[in-house]
């Protein structure tokens, strides 16, 4: 997976690196997920996950000042099956904590892509869906989806951590019946969600897909 | 403090020296570069450190700040009076308040309305309430910074007690939008009183534990004590304010020096320390969290309980404020809290400028006391300043 | 502070500086306008003569109409608890101004914050172009007036769609009297 | 460092013991606060749609869409606010300016959906659970985003204005105007309530920018007579007025008065500079009155000849005769009419139909008429005795006193009726110096008149009896005197809903005599001008017109309007009716110019 796909036609152009970059990085398109062939495995499997979701620790906006909250004692998500977790690498859920500038968006898509899958979103607030407070800055974006899948939207400004723990208690649900496939979508429309966000971003240079 | 300016102005300390590091030559092997944040859990917000370590010492250190960038200076610009008030609360997060009492001063000043009685002391239980609420972050966050996830999950509860607590004031629990030009929105709820000084005993108490937990604790004290030492004559030259400038026995407080709101009739002192390190300041934040625990009970003893809460306002559907200038500020858990404002007669606002305590602490400040520091504290300093990005980029 | 003493070295500053403008907002606030070639000495003395030692904030307002930006030094003396507004206007056309990075140490954020918000630059101040808050920014300065924030973030970023809203006024004159009121055309 | 702090952190095992701060089920068992500002909820009932909600929303994410329940209510323009969740920011703004009071919000905090899209609703239409929420935040008593009183007209005290045909009511001063001006939210809603419909919120808001002439401009695109409407105009608009509905309506009529003292009529012709469109057409107009005038004046800007017919001396009609100049000075009227008699306007006075000239040769002269001869007809109490010289009737006391004639009243008169002319008369009585008794079949709560006329009737010495029904007119000694009989009403219920009936109780019977007795039970047509082959012609019910679309008759070039052709018999519905007709003749003289341009539109 992680092996540079040389000399095959469906690669990526990771145009925004320099030629030394280019031979750094991987160029190869993402996979979606298969699920397991039995049903039962898959069952168990997803049971799993949504029993273990793993927050990425970043806050991305004023989302993350009820993320402090859910956390600790009050609320205690960890009950919930929910921790935080520093890296992408380890995390499973990626909660948008409220609108995204341009600047954070392009971390938010280098930050997600590294996430293994299965992987989900949640978009927390009114920023995300249309612009929200903000739907008139130049900085934010106006509609999360069009730049990476979101698989469950909290409204709210900001939402308590109470809709939070609904929030985790609905994308459980979701993932125990195997309804949450945003990061497919995201692999199956790729194209369309790299122009998305290269018409935002302007300084791209990252590669197009980051492993 | 005269002593202090003279000295400071000689122009020979090593405080007075402001030069952007060297360069290092990356490509030599001795340096690494290394990106704290924006995804880190060891920053406050988002924001990030372009460290330079030679070994795990940091010899470099670039603050970026931008990723909450939002524009609300501009976004004022085409907003009306009203509107303006539920926007500016945004700006920063953990503090809405101080952002809404000075906005509303601002116009207020500049439109010549004049506040009821009870309106400037709801206004100042909000303010000290926001206070100690930002201040129990605060601990829970200096804390965890030096590894110890006990003291967040208390203070961090203790916090949202508070909130709910202005829950039940202002109808919300982060973005208040209480304070509003011309006063505030609504008087107290029943039984608030018994509520909010229930709280203010069990916070109390908790502060306790908190000191001999955390304070008195050897980890903390080995990992804080002579961490980002701040210099006296470093104050004025970067603005230093707030806690920060007073743990270093700088007596600095606006509710004292230019009293606003209430604050004239309430009885308190400036709380000074002589540690300038992390500890210094921690213990200076812990002992003005129990001072505004002691304002708190202060407002509520002498809340009136009727009258209007609200001035005579005209029409806000199309305010127009007359042409003028100002700048109001207000002393927040950080520090000198100001709002700029330039009007020009119209329905909207010409120019408003807000200054954040942080936009020097982050940035100038940080750079420099990260200097020398091992990477490993780089979090607790970080905290230690107490810098909310939002405010900085606004 | 009292009114003598400001007096005083207002008028002292009148005639070594030649400033105008001098506006008292409240007593703990005056304001006045100095001219671009004055004004580096004049701050300059204000910290180190008259003790106006903090620097508050500096910041810009653009009078688009006048074709001038207004650059403000906020200024305060702790001792006398007072704050001096200084006004520097420049001309809106990429006029180069000094920097005052030697006299605070957050100078040069505020000078690089405005290099990037209106596009003014400042002599030698450090790091003037790197980014601040934007990151491929690629249009004009965004803080400059006749930069429309809601047009742009209309066009780059786009709105869901699904909204639509009347005016009840024009509403109701279709509904209940469209050949009545007004001008015939 | 110390043994002590070694051991301190091992303190936080004490507080194993103590009760965990966790919320057992987060999602269950924490509601909002009683104030919380959740969800909105709109009392779809209540609510008028002025939009203001939508106006102060700062994140535009309020849109007012049609809800066909409430198309076509009074004062209510149909429309209901639309939420949308990916916008609003919960800062309750729109609950705070809301006029009616119909807006709240719920405490319920809690909506996730996996559609982005979801998040649209319009409150108190779409079915949604918090919609019976009983907590949640409303606006603070004593909180106003907007001065609820109106500001306080300066008036001529009741000492002096009882004894004087000065007007009585002083008129705003700039600062005064500009901050009732400032009241105004801008909705609109009265623009439809106005029969004329004219620009209320544009020319208020030229108050508030201090450009009368702008104000005035907009007036009289609508409107000839902003002068008199500013002052005795029914005001339908302010009773809709949303900002009444919680507090005092905006002063529309006394702002729309207020642009035109502003303006010198002198500068009449500069500022509003009519263009005078060029056309062969010949239009001829029955009564100077307002509905006769507000045509010609909207007739002359297409360039029509317009020639006015009027029977009596000076134009204005009931204006002139039937309103008294402490309410309308002769002088305030006279600037209306010589302005639209300035821009061409041909008028013949003293010139009555069917006498000097017959309708038949009007009709064939002129490619169009216009008739609006009002009711100028007093109408009978049908009680025995009425035709005794001492019984006046209400319109000739008003016509004799405003010609300058003695009305001969005598010192002590009795008024019947309740209606605007009845105020007047008893009024005009009192300046003449009469004790002055009004009797009135219902109750005073029932009168038609206007609050303002029996209030101040009242406080200049009216003394008002209610539930008074005149019973019988009867001779007193001497010629000079008259007596009326009158029995006390019972109000009884009316089964079928309608408003409750007075009902005579005969064994209640008063006598009195007074110097005269002055009926002013309302009116009615005198349409003794036309031939009944013309009557016949024009279908004409009960004295009343039932014109068509654009105030057309069954008969090809005649237009009718003013009291006589419509329900509502004031001053501004006289006008718009002359200029709806002004619309109508002239697509009737030029049909090929709006068939052609609506066939474009489509």
């Amino acid at each position: 997976m992680f092996k540079k796909s040389l000399n095959t036609e469906d690669t990526l152009e990771n145009a925004g690196l320099t030629v030394e970059e280019q031979q750094l990085f991987s160029n190869a398109r993402p996979q979606a997920y298969e699920p397991y062939p039995i049903k039962a495995v898959e069952d168990f499997a997803n049971w799993a996950r949504a029993n273990s979701l793993w927050i990425l620790a970043f806050g991305t906006g004023c989302g993350a000042i009820e993320m402090r909250p859910l956390m600790t004692a009050r609320f205690d998500a960890n009950r919930f099956g929910v921790a935080g977790r520093p890296t992408p690498r380890q995390s499973s859920v990626f909660v948008i904590g409220g609108y995204a500038s341009v600047k954070t968006l392009k971390r938010i898509v280098r930050s997600y892509e590294q996430m293994q899958g299965p992987k989900f979103v949640i978009a927390l607030g009114i920023c995300p869906v249309n612009g929200g407070m903000y739907f008139d800055s130049y900085n934010t974006v106006n509609r999360f989806d069009q730049y990476l899948p979101v698989d469950l939207y909290i409204t709210g400004c900001m939402p308590r951590p109470e809709v939070l723990v609904a929030g985790i208690m609905e994308l459980q649900k979701m993932i125990k019946a195997g309804k949450c496939n945003g990061a497919n979508r995201y692999v199956d429309n790729f194209d369309w969600y790299k122009a998305n966000q290269k018409k935002v971003i302007k300084n791209w240079d990252m590669p197009d897909y980051n492993w | 403090m005269t002593s202090l300016n003279r000295h400071t102005l000689t122009g020979h300390s090593a405080a007075l020296d402001f030069s952007q590091p060297e360069p290092v030559d990356l490509s030599s092997g001795k340096y690494v570069k290394l990106w704290q944040g924006p995804q880190h859990p060891g920053i406050t917000g988002n924001m990030s450190l372009e460290l330079t370590l030679e070994g795990d010492t940091i010899i470099g250190c670039k603050t970026h700040v931008g990723y909450l960038h939002r524009g609300f200076e501009k976004l004022m610009e085409r907003r009306t009076f009203i509107q303006n008030f539920t926007v500016v609360c945004r700006i920063a997060v953990p503090e809405p308040t101080f952002n809404e009492y000075l906005y509303s001063h601002a116009v207020e000043e500049l439109s010549g309305i004049e506040i009821p009685d009870r309106a400037v002391w709801l206004r100042t239980l909000n303010l000290e309430l926001m206070r100690l609420a930002s201040f129990l972050m605060w601990i829970g966050g200096q804390s965890g910074a030096f590894g110890m996830y006990t003291v967040p999950n208390w203070t961090l509860s203790h916090r949202d007690f508070v909130l709910d607590l202005f829950e039940e004031m202002t109808g919300a629990r982060i973005y208040h939008m209480y304070i509003v030009p011309g006063g505030v929105r609504a008087g107290l709820p029943e039984g608030f009183e018994k509520r909010a000084r229930d709280v203010m005993d069990s916070t109390e108490k908790m502060l306790g534990q908190v000191e001999r937990v955390m304070f008195n604790n050897a980890v903390t004290k080995a990992r804080s004590r002579g961490l980002g030492i701040i210099d006296p004559e470093m104050i004025d030259p970067y603005g230093i304010v707030g806690p920060n400038a007073r743990a270093c026995g700088v007596a600095r407080d606006l509710r004292k020096d230019e009293p606003y709101l209430a604050y004239d009739q309430l009885d308190f002192d400036i709380i000074t320390g002589h540690d300038c390190d992390a500890y210094g300041r921690a213990w200076q934040r812990l002992q003005e969290t129990r001072q505004s625990i002691d304002l708190i009970r202060q407002c509520l003893d002498r809340m009136p309980v009727d009258g209007p809460f609200q001035a005579d306002m005209p029409n806000v559907l199309h305010w127009k404020v007359p042409a003028g200038e100002t700048y109001v500020k207000a002393e927040c858990t950080r520090g000198e809290y100001g709002y700029y404002m330039v009007t020009d007669g119209s329905e909207y606002v010409r120019r408003v400028h807000v200054r954040g305590p942080s936009y020097t602490h982050a940035i100038a400040v940080m750079e420099r006391l990260a200097v020398g520091c091992n990477i490993a504290d780089i979090a607790g300093l970080m905290v230690s300043l107490h810098t909310y990005p939002p405010e900085i980029e606004r | 502070m009292n009114e003598k003493t400001l007096n005083t070295m207002l008028e002292k500053l009148k005639q070594e500086f030649d400033i105008s403008d001098i506006v008292e907002h409240k007593p703990r606030l005056t304001t006045f306008t100095v001219s671009k070639q004055h004004a580096e000495t004049l701050i300059r003395e204000l910290r180190d003569r008259e003790a106006y030692t903090h620097l508050n904030f500096m910041t810009c307002i653009d009078y688009i109409e006048d074709g001038i930006f207004s650059l403000v030094y906020m200024l305060h003396n702790y001792g006398k608890k007072h704050s001096l507004g200084v006004h520097v206007n420049i001309s809106r056309n990429g006029e180069e101004v000094f920097s005052i990075h030697t006299l605070w140490a957050q100078a040069w954020t505020y000078q690089r914050e405005l290099r990037e918000m209106y596009g003014i630059r400042f002599t030698d101040s450090p790091r003037l172009d790197e980014d601040f808050c934007l990151e491929g920014w690629d249009q004009i300065p965004p803080m400059r007036r006749e930069f429309d924030t809601k047009k742009f973030s209309h066009e780059r970023f786009g709105h869901r769609e699904g909204r639509s809203s009347e005016v009840p006024r024009e509403h109701m004159k279709v509904q209940l009297y469209p050949n009545r009121g007004g001008d015939e055309e | 460092m110390s043994l002590r702090d070694l051991l301190s952190p091992f303190y936080v095992w004490q507080r194993a013991f103590e009760k965990p701060y966790t919320t057992k089920r987060p999602t269950l068992d924490r509601p909002g606060a009683p104030a919380y500002r959740g969800f909105h909820i709109n009392i779809t009932e209540t609510c008028v749609g002025c939009g203001s909600c939508h106006t102060i929303c700062q994140n535009h994410a309020i849109d007012m869409v049609a809800v066909d329940e409430y198309v076509g209510r009074d004062g209510d323009s149909g429309l209901r606010p639309r939420f949308d969740y990916g916008r609003c920011c919960w800062c309750g703004l729109c609950v705070d300016i809301c006029t009616a009071g119909s807006l709240r919000m719920s405490n319920e905090y809690a909506w996730i959906s996996e559609d982005p899209g979801d998040f649209h609703f319009t409150a108190g239409i779409d079915d949604k659970p918090w919609q019976e929420n009983a907590l949640g935040y409303r606006r603070a008593e004593g909180y106003h985003l907007y001065p609820p009183k109106r500001i306080t007209m300066p008036m001529l005290p009741v000492e002096e204005s009882v004894n004087t045909f000065d007007e009585v009511v002083r008129g705003y001063d700039k600062e005064q105007a500009k901050k009732e001006a400032d009241r105004c939210v801008e909705c609109g809603i009265c623009v439809a309530t106005c029969p004329a419909h004219m620009d209320v919120p544009d020319y208020i808001h030229s108050i508030r920018d201090g450009d009368y002439e702008k104000g005035l401009q907009l007036m009289y695109r609508t409107n000839p007579f902003p002068a008199t409407c500013g002052r005795i105009c029914t005001r339908r608009c302010e009773s809709v007025c949303p900002v009444g509905i919680l507090g005092e309506p905006v002063a529309i009529r006394w702002l729309k008065r207020f642009i035109v003292d502003q303006v010198d009529k002198k500068d009449y012709p500069r500022i509003l500079n009519e263009p005078i469109g060029e056309s062969d057409f010949k239009v001829a107009i029955i009564g100077a009155g307002p509905g006769g005038l507000s045509a010609a004046y909207y007739l002359r800007q297409q360039g029509h000849a317009v020639t006015v017919y009027e029977s009596r001396a000076s134009a204005g009609g009931m204006l002139r005769y039937g309103v008294p100049s402490y309410r309308l000075p002769d002088v305030e009227l006279d600037k209306d009419i010589e302005h639209i008699l300035a821009i061409g306007v041909d008028i013949k006075y003293d010139t009555e139909i069917g006498r000097d000239i017959s309708f038949e040769t009007l009709l064939e002269d002129n490619d169009a008429i216009f008739m609006s001869t009002g009711l100028s007809v007093p109408s009978s109490m049908r009680i025995h005795g009425e035709d005794h010289p001492r019984v006046l009737s209400g319109l000739q006391v008003l016509a004799d006193v405003a010609s300058g004639r003695d009305p001969g009243i005598g010192k002590k008169i009795a008024v019947i009726g309740g209606g605007n002319v009845a105020m007047d008369a008893a009024r005009v009585s009192r300046r003449l110096g009469a004790d002055v008794t009004l009797l009135y079949r219902r109750r005073i709560s029932d009168m038609p008149a206007d609050d303002e006329e029996i209030d101040e009737s009242q406080a200049e010495g009216v003394v008002i009896v209610q539930q008074a029904i005149p019973v019988e007119v009867l001779d007193a000694d001497g010629t000079e005197r008259v007596c009326i009989k009158w029995g006390e009403a019972k109000m009884v219920d009316d089964p079928k809903g309608g408003r409750p009936r007075p009902v005579l109780q005969e064994d209640r019977m008063h006598t009195e005599t007074y110097d005269c007795i002055i009926s002013a039970i309302g009116q009615s047509s005198d349409l003794g001008y036309l031939s009944s082959e013309v009557q016949d012609q024009l279908a004409i019910e009960w004295g009343r017109f039932k014109p068509v679309e654009y105030q057309h008759t069954m008969m090809e070039k005649v237009f009718v309007g003013g009291d006589f052709a419509n329900r509502t018999a004031d001053a501004i519905s006289a006008i718009e009716d002359g200029h709806h007709a002004a619309r109508g003749i002239n697509r009737f003289l030029n049909p090929d110019a709006f068939i052609k341009a609506e066939m474009q539109d489509e």
